[in-house]
């Protein structure tokens, strides 16, 4: 099985004024082909920040990525673009859909960046809208949607390039129990059937413990987690190591 | 320091917000337009008053304001008519005028005239032609020509620097003037029912003096004695054409005039300036309204941008804007607060406007000519205008006009983003983090 | 339609605009700067054209752009000017060539006497002169008719108290015989045989008569012509005509229109530029607009553009996204404005008149506004205004494709 | 002052010759006006009628030669006057007595000037006139035995001086200086002071086509 | 020992587009003068909702809250203003202080815009700085402030004006673990001090579990916990119950 995603010794800090915060410190992890990934920690701890980091949109202060076996962070600008478009799909949770757009053409866009001509996209879209359920609401606008039907949108538009790798950050956060839970069941389908690797991101340890394999975020690394559900511990939100060097 | 409230906090924003970048570079361009806006436009209106001062004091102080000329007749006695003229307040001074027009030959060379016979004295009250002498002397009035010796002969005359050049004379050379001779007395004209016209009256008359105002003027004026005119009108000696009046508003000048026309026991007409030059007058307002009306629309376009930057700070204050309610700041807090982060750049660009504008159109000839000189180029040429250089006269009241102007418009610029400010919902802008 | 994707994405977002608050009511205004900075630079530019043209039509109309003088310093005829006459018709631009014979002269009438312009002209090279379609009694060819006639403008008929059939003399006082009597000047007794109205000067200051009439008054032998005058299709290529004209005519003077009217021209052409700056002002300061518009839309869509960066869209996209949507604002006020601009212009009299306000002040109550809409004039105006919201666009444009999807994304 | 100027007798009038007289003392002068006007109306009297051809040259008032003319003139009395000029162009004066005419035939015209105001304008005139009243608008100087200088006192007339020159008792020619300082120098040839004119002579009739101009 | 704040039945829903979500559906509270409640829930539960109900800062759809026995939603917008001003401080998990201000103008603003005097008001804001550890930071910027700073600066700004009730909403939730317990001490001690009852809504059970009284807002409601800590259940994030009537 050959590894969809490979981080290698990642490293990430900010710096805001006097105030140095090191988010990642080291952070290793290895994905394997059609995965279902987990990877838990509480709020603050820089899920998001591993999260750009894999998916080429900010760059590691150290350490390295390759997905598919490709360096991306040694890709230019534009390459890096393009490979995003190709091969990792994203999911937010918010939906950040395009309000001006309808479904359709949300899920379209994608493959229109990538060139495709405008009739084959919208057949490809609407395959997709109806994979993820939602084939009888493709022409309307994002507003007129619920929360759930805005996720699977997202869904579907992350998924219609056919991208070896998905990158969830708490797709279900926003949504009611039985919105995350009827989200949660298409998410673990999708990844049965089109034998691509989810890494999804979540403080909701109950969610993590339905999955194929866990990691927690701790102090910017990951480490494994028992598959019993919580570690005991006073706070279950482990925080990352926060130095506070004040000048 | 701290009262009142929205003052303090909107110019602490004010200040605070030349930090980041972009916001600053709008508020500085609409600050930039209002500026320029008033700017000009004071200028403008300065240039515009100096243009009504000129025609006002300097052409009008040798055009006459207004004259009553005889219909046919001339008029008889006219010291007495001139003392009655007088008696009207509004009249500051009038003179005597014969007025001929002929043509002014020397040797091969000939050119229309305007002849004006004058009483040397009496036209000083009334145009201050004799500022304007560049060579020779005014004329020589009666008394003192016994002065000047036995042979003083009354054939002197005065003439525009434009006739002077065109034939060619200078002070002290003859030149002779002709003019029909039949047109001068009515009574001659009734008998003379047939078609044949009587030969050209000639007269040689030595140039006395040559006065250069600059406009059109010097090309047509020429002034001879009041003696000399009656004698080639074969006038008696208290017989004119008309009278020369001085009004103290030249602008009422039509209306002044009839009313002195009545006053005078002869059937005369009225003439004003206006009918010569009032096309002048018309230009002028014409210009300053339409560059009025330009450049407020220079003022309201820049104070669009106010709104524009003020509906980004509100963004940008969404958070502060939230938690001053939770602490019970009331709407008008925040919107007085708003009010006056938008108001600062409208009273900036209108006080650097005003500030600018000022000393530019204090100084505006002699920059324009500083200008001209380096350019070697002639902003208003002498043979088309009426003056040939740029004046200005700062009048307060424009100033006051143009910076109300802005700031109104800025105030107003700043009420929409304002009253947008307290519509700011606490609930949704602090909930979500 | 959805071809290619970030000028679909631009308009799309151009066009949702009005829905979203605040930006669009920025936008409105950074529109509304455009055409009103445009509506007015199209107004005032025809009306300045318009007086232009019409100083042009009153002057050049009878002021010959070119004239051809065998006159050196002393007056003299020009030998067989109808081959010259041949050779300047064949120039191109060139409409008409009159021959002329011109002096100054005193015209009197019983009660008047005034200086005036006499010119010896042949009626019938005189066809496409302007005069003729202004006579008001008579006509220019009668001069070829009884011996010693004579046309003259109605404002000069007017002040010498004469009309058609009169008789008035003419006096050439430079032209004198030399009697026992002393120095008598040359004169002659004319009739009037023709009155014209133009409109202009030369109402008042020129007298034509026949050309073999003027040249016995001016003691010259045939018909006198001394003088061919040009008549070119466009004034301003006199400037181009006449050093050709000087190569091939040697011998002759060529003085051109721009001699005596140059300044005033100078004049009018220096206004209107003076009034392109000031009005240009506010489409410079309206494109400000157009530049916070774009930027707020940038802040509004930061969301957007971060995921439209997940899907791969390259920054060189995003600008084109943007300057997509700002050039639509710009468009927009562009168009309207001009369309405002021309409808304004075309009834900009009936306008007036019908809201009362005369600009010219009471003595010019029924004199319209003379408006001279070019099409070029438009053409540049939007060019222009285009050019400038497109320059507005680029900052903007360049600050969201700055946008850092992480930070944007970002949602603990 | 002028030079290059053929010998037709008479000596030029100088300019200098004007300010002398204006220096003596008052009544010297006033006797000597008195004399030399009995001298020359003397020799006017003894001249009944004579006829000539005359060169014509005239000069600009500072000296240069603008033009040269002749033709021909019979002069009877009263104002009896016949002038044709033949070069540099045609024009002819008539005065029979009551009406100066002046007759252009390059613009066929005829001017007709009452013969009264004409003569304030024209002192050649006065050699015609038989009405002493009228000299006393002029002050008569003696140059030199053979010239005398007629001034006109009113500073607008049209002729500021003229000047007779004599040859005893024979007019052999004169000179005119007009207002402006224009000088016109007129040579007599051939002239016959014997034959009485013919009347006709001083008869003008309006040749056909012309029109006339009459200013009377 | 009287109220301090009554709620009766409180009930809120949002309308978006046809959705209409029901996010408190009849709420009851009653808290006494000094007490240090907690409301436990997890992230999208209602929380805020509640919170800003309470404090007068949104208005229900129905019910009544009583402040001091008076029943806020009667007043008008300027007295519900001047009323929060003089008895309700607020304090939230993002510092919310005004970053052009200075920490003593930031704890002097309520008192400005009560309108005390501005002496005053720098006195009275410098002693409740002195109070928070924080006497010697008066003239720092936020900006300038460490994340556990600025939380004891907006702290000292909710206290200055003396009022009987703190809301705040997870007050320690964006800090790291250390810090939260040093400002999780200033609160306790300062509730015993000042005799002003707090109401603190979490998501951290450890954290309600340590102050007088936990309740759990579930589906809606306010409901009592066992003192002992978690309460079992697959999920401990309860979720509001979500009708979904999809038009």
């Amino acid at each position: 099985m050959n590894k969809v995603l490979v981080c290698r010794q990642l490293k990430k800090s900010y710096q805001q004024g006097q105030i140095e915060t090191k988010v990642l410190q080291g952070l290793d992890l290895e994905v394997e082909q059609g995965e279902l990934l987990a990877v838990v920690g509480s709020s603050g701890c820089g899920k998001s920040t591993f999260l750009h980091l894999a998916g080429a949109l900010d760059v590691p202060s150290a350490g390295e990525v390759f997905i598919n076996d490709v360096n991306i962070h040694k890709l230019s600008d534009k390459e890096r673009a393009a490979f995003r478009n190709r091969h990792i799909g994203f999911i937010y949770q918010f939906h950040h859909l395009m309000m001006e757009f309808s479904a359709l053409e949300n899920v379209a866009m994608p493959l229109l960046i990538r060139g495709d001509n405008a009739k084959s996209a919208r057949v490809k879209a609407k395959e997709m809208l109806t994979k993820v359920g939602l084939g009888h609401r493709c022409e309307h606008r994002p507003g007129e949607l619920s929360g759930g039907e805005r996720q699977r949108v997202a869904i579907a538009r992350a998924l219609v390039t056919e991208p070896s790798l998905i990158l969830a950050d708490e797709p279900t956060g926003n949504l009611d129990f039985d919105t995350a839970e009827q989200i949660f069941q298409l998410l673990k389908e999708l990844n049965a059937s089109v034998n691509t690797s989810f890494v999804i991101v979540t403080h909701d340890l109950g969610l993590a413990a339905r999955m194929d394999r866990q990691l927690k975020l701790d102090h910017g690394r990951l480490l494994p987690m028992d598959s019993s559900g919580i570690s005991a511990g006073a706070h279950n939100e482990a925080a990352g190591q926060q130095e506070v060097n004040n000048v | 320091m701290f009262k009142p409230l929205s003052l303090f906090l909107g110019l602490r924003y004010v200040r605070s917000r030349h930090g980041n970048g972009f916001s600053s570079f709008i508020s500085a361009s609409s600050t930039i337009g209002i500026a320029l806006g008033v700017m000009v436009l004071i200028v403008v209106l300065s240039a515009m008053n100096g243009f009504e001062r000129e025609l006002a004091q300097r052409l009008l102080s040798v055009v006459p304001h207004a004259e009553i000329i005889g219909v046919n007749e001339p008029m008889n006695n006219w010291r007495a008519q001139l003392d009655k003229v007088e008696e009207n307040p509004r009249v500051l001074a009038a003179a005597p005028v014969i007025k001929m027009s002929g043509m002014m030959q020397k040797n091969a060379e000939l050119k229309a005239v305007e002849l004006r016979g004058v009483d040397a004295n009496l036209e000083k009250r009334v145009s201050s032609i004799e500022d304007y002498i560049v060579d020779g002397h005014w004329l020589a009035s009666g008394d003192n020509r016994v002065a000047a010796g036995s042979n003083f002969q009354d054939n002197q005359v005065v003439l525009g620097a434009g006739i002077a050049k065109k034939l060619g004379v200078n002070v002290g050379d003859t030149v002779q003037i002709l003019l029909p001779k039949q047109a001068l007395s009515a009574q001659q004209k009734q008998q003379q029912l047939s078609q044949s016209f009587q030969g050209l009256l000639t007269r040689n008359l030595v140039i006395a003096g040559i006065f250069k105002f600059g406009g059109t003027v010097d090309d047509s004026l020429a002034y001879v004695s009041l003696s000399q005119a009656a004698d080639i009108n074969q006038f008696r000696d208290n017989q004119v054409h008309g009278i020369r009046l001085k009004l103290d508003d030249v602008f009422q000048a039509p209306g002044i005039a009839r009313e002195v026309a009545y006053q005078v026991d002869h059937y005369v007409y009225i003439y004003d300036w206006t009918r010569t030059q009032g096309h002048l007058f018309n230009d002028i307002q014409l210009v300053r309204m339409v560059m009025f009306i330009v450049l407020v629309l220079v003022i309201a376009v820049a104070s669009f941008n106010i709104v524009s930057t003020l509906i980004m700070a509100v963004n940008e204050k969404k958070g502060d804007i939230a938690i001053l309610k939770t602490m019970g700041a009331g709407t008008g807090v925040v919107m007085i607060t708003f009010i006056i982060q938008g108001a600062v750049n409208g009273v900036l660009g209108s006080v650097i406007g005003a500030l600018l504008g000022v000393y530019l159109a204090q100084n505006l000839t002699d920059i324009i000519l500083a200008v001209e000189a380096l350019f070697q180029v002639k902003f208003l040429s002498a043979d088309v205008y009426f003056i040939d250089f740029l004046p200005s006269l700062l009048n307060w009241p424009d100033v006051y006009v143009t910076v109300i102007t802005a700031l109104v418009m800025s105030l107003l610029a700043t009420i929409y983003p304002a009253w947008r400010a307290t519509k700011v919902e606490p609930a949704q802008v602090l909930g979500q983090l | 339609m959805f071809q290619p994707v970030s000028f679909f994405i631009g308009l799309r977002y151009s066009r949702s605009q009005n829905r979203s608050g605040f930006v669009s009511f920025i936008t409105f205004f950074s529109i509304a700067g455009i055409l009103l900075g445009v509506a007015s630079l199209i107004t005032v530019v025809s009306v300045m054209n318009g007086f232009e043209g019409e100083l042009k039509k009153k002057i050049l109309g009878l002021v010959p752009h070119i004239v051809v003088s065998a006159e050196q310093e002393k007056p003299a005829n020009m030998p067989h000017w109808q081959q010259q006459r041949e050779k300047l018709l064949a120039y191109s631009g060139v409409k008409a060539v009159t021959p002329l014979i011109e002096s100054e002269a005193l015209i009197q009438s019983p009660s008047t006497l005034q200086g005036v312009l006499l010119q010896g002209i042949i009626p019938e090279y005189e066809t496409g002169h302007i005069i003729n379609q202004h006579m008001v009694a008579g006509e220019l060819s009668s001069l070829d008719g009884m011996p010693y006639s004579l046309v003259m403008g109605q404002a000069l008929a007017h002040k010498l108290n004469v009309s058609v059939g009169d008789k008035i003399r003419l006096v050439i006082p430079n032209k004198t015989v030399f009697t026992p009597m002393g120095r008598v000047p040359v004169q002659r007794t004319f009739t009037l045989t023709g009155v014209f109205n133009v409109g202009s000067q030369i109402d008042d200051a020129v007298v034509y008569i026949q050309s073999r009439a003027a040249a016995k008054l001016l003691r010259r032998k045939g018909d006198g012509i001394s003088q061919l005058r040009l008549y070119l299709n466009d004034a301003f290529y006199a400037g181009e005509l006449t050093p050709q004209l000087k190569q091939d005519l040697s011998g002759y003077t060529f003085t051109t229109w721009n001699e005596s009217q140059g300044a005033l021209f100078a004049a009018v052409s220096m206004e209107k530029n003076m009034m392109w700056l000031m009005l240009s002002l506010i489409v410079a300061v309206a494109a400000f607009n157009i530049v916070s518009a774009l930027v707020m839309v940038v802040i509004d869509k930061q969301g957007e553009i971060g995921i439209l960066q997940t899907l791969g869209l390259a920054r060189g996209e995003i600008v084109k996204i943007f300057i997509t949507q700002g050039m639509v604002n710009g468009l927009w006020g562009v168009v309207l404005g001009s369309i405002l601009g021309v409808l304004l212009t075309l009834n900009l009299n009936t306008l007036m008149s019908v809201t009362g306000i005369n600009i010219f002040g009471p003595g010019y109550a029924s004199q319209l506004l003379p408006i001279q809409l070019e099409a070029w004039n438009v053409a540049v105006i939007v060019f222009s205004a285009l050019m400038m919201s497109f320059v507005a666009t680029l900052y903007p444009a360049y600050r969201a494709s700055k946008t850092q999807p992480a930070e944007v994304l970002r949602n603990e | 002052h002028v030079d290059g100027h053929k010998d037709i007798g008479a000596k030029p009038v100088s300019k200098a010759y004007q300010t002398a007289v204006d220096t003596a003392p008052a009544d010297k002068l006033k006797q000597e006006a008195e004399q030399a006007k009995l001298a020359l109306l003397a020799k006017l009297d003894n001249i009944k009628h004579f006829s000539a051809q005359f060169s014509q040259q005239v000069f600009d008032a500072d000296g240069n030669l603008l033009q040269n003319g002749a033709g021909n003139l019979v002069v009877g009395k009263p104002d009896l006057v016949y002038w044709q000029t033949t070069e540099p162009d045609e024009s002819l004066i008539v005065s029979d007595g009551e009406t100066l005419w002046f007759y252009d035939p390059f613009v066929e015209q005829a001017t007709a000037y009452g013969l009264a105001n004409a003569i304030a304008n024209t002192p050649i005139l006065l050699l015609t006139s038989q009405d002493k009243s009228i000299w006393q608008n002029y002050r008569i100087s003696k140059v030199n035995d053979t010239t005398f200088a007629v001034h006109a006192l009113d500073s607008n007339s049209q002729v500021k001086t003229l000047e007779l020159n004599f040859d005893r008792d024979k007019l052999t020619g004169f000179v005119i200086v007009d207002a402006s300082g224009q000088l016109s120098r007129f040579a007599l040839t051939g002239s016959d002071f014997a034959t009485a004119p013919k009347k006709e002579q001083f008869q003008f009739t309006l040749p056909p086509g012309a029109y006339l101009d009459d200013q009377r």
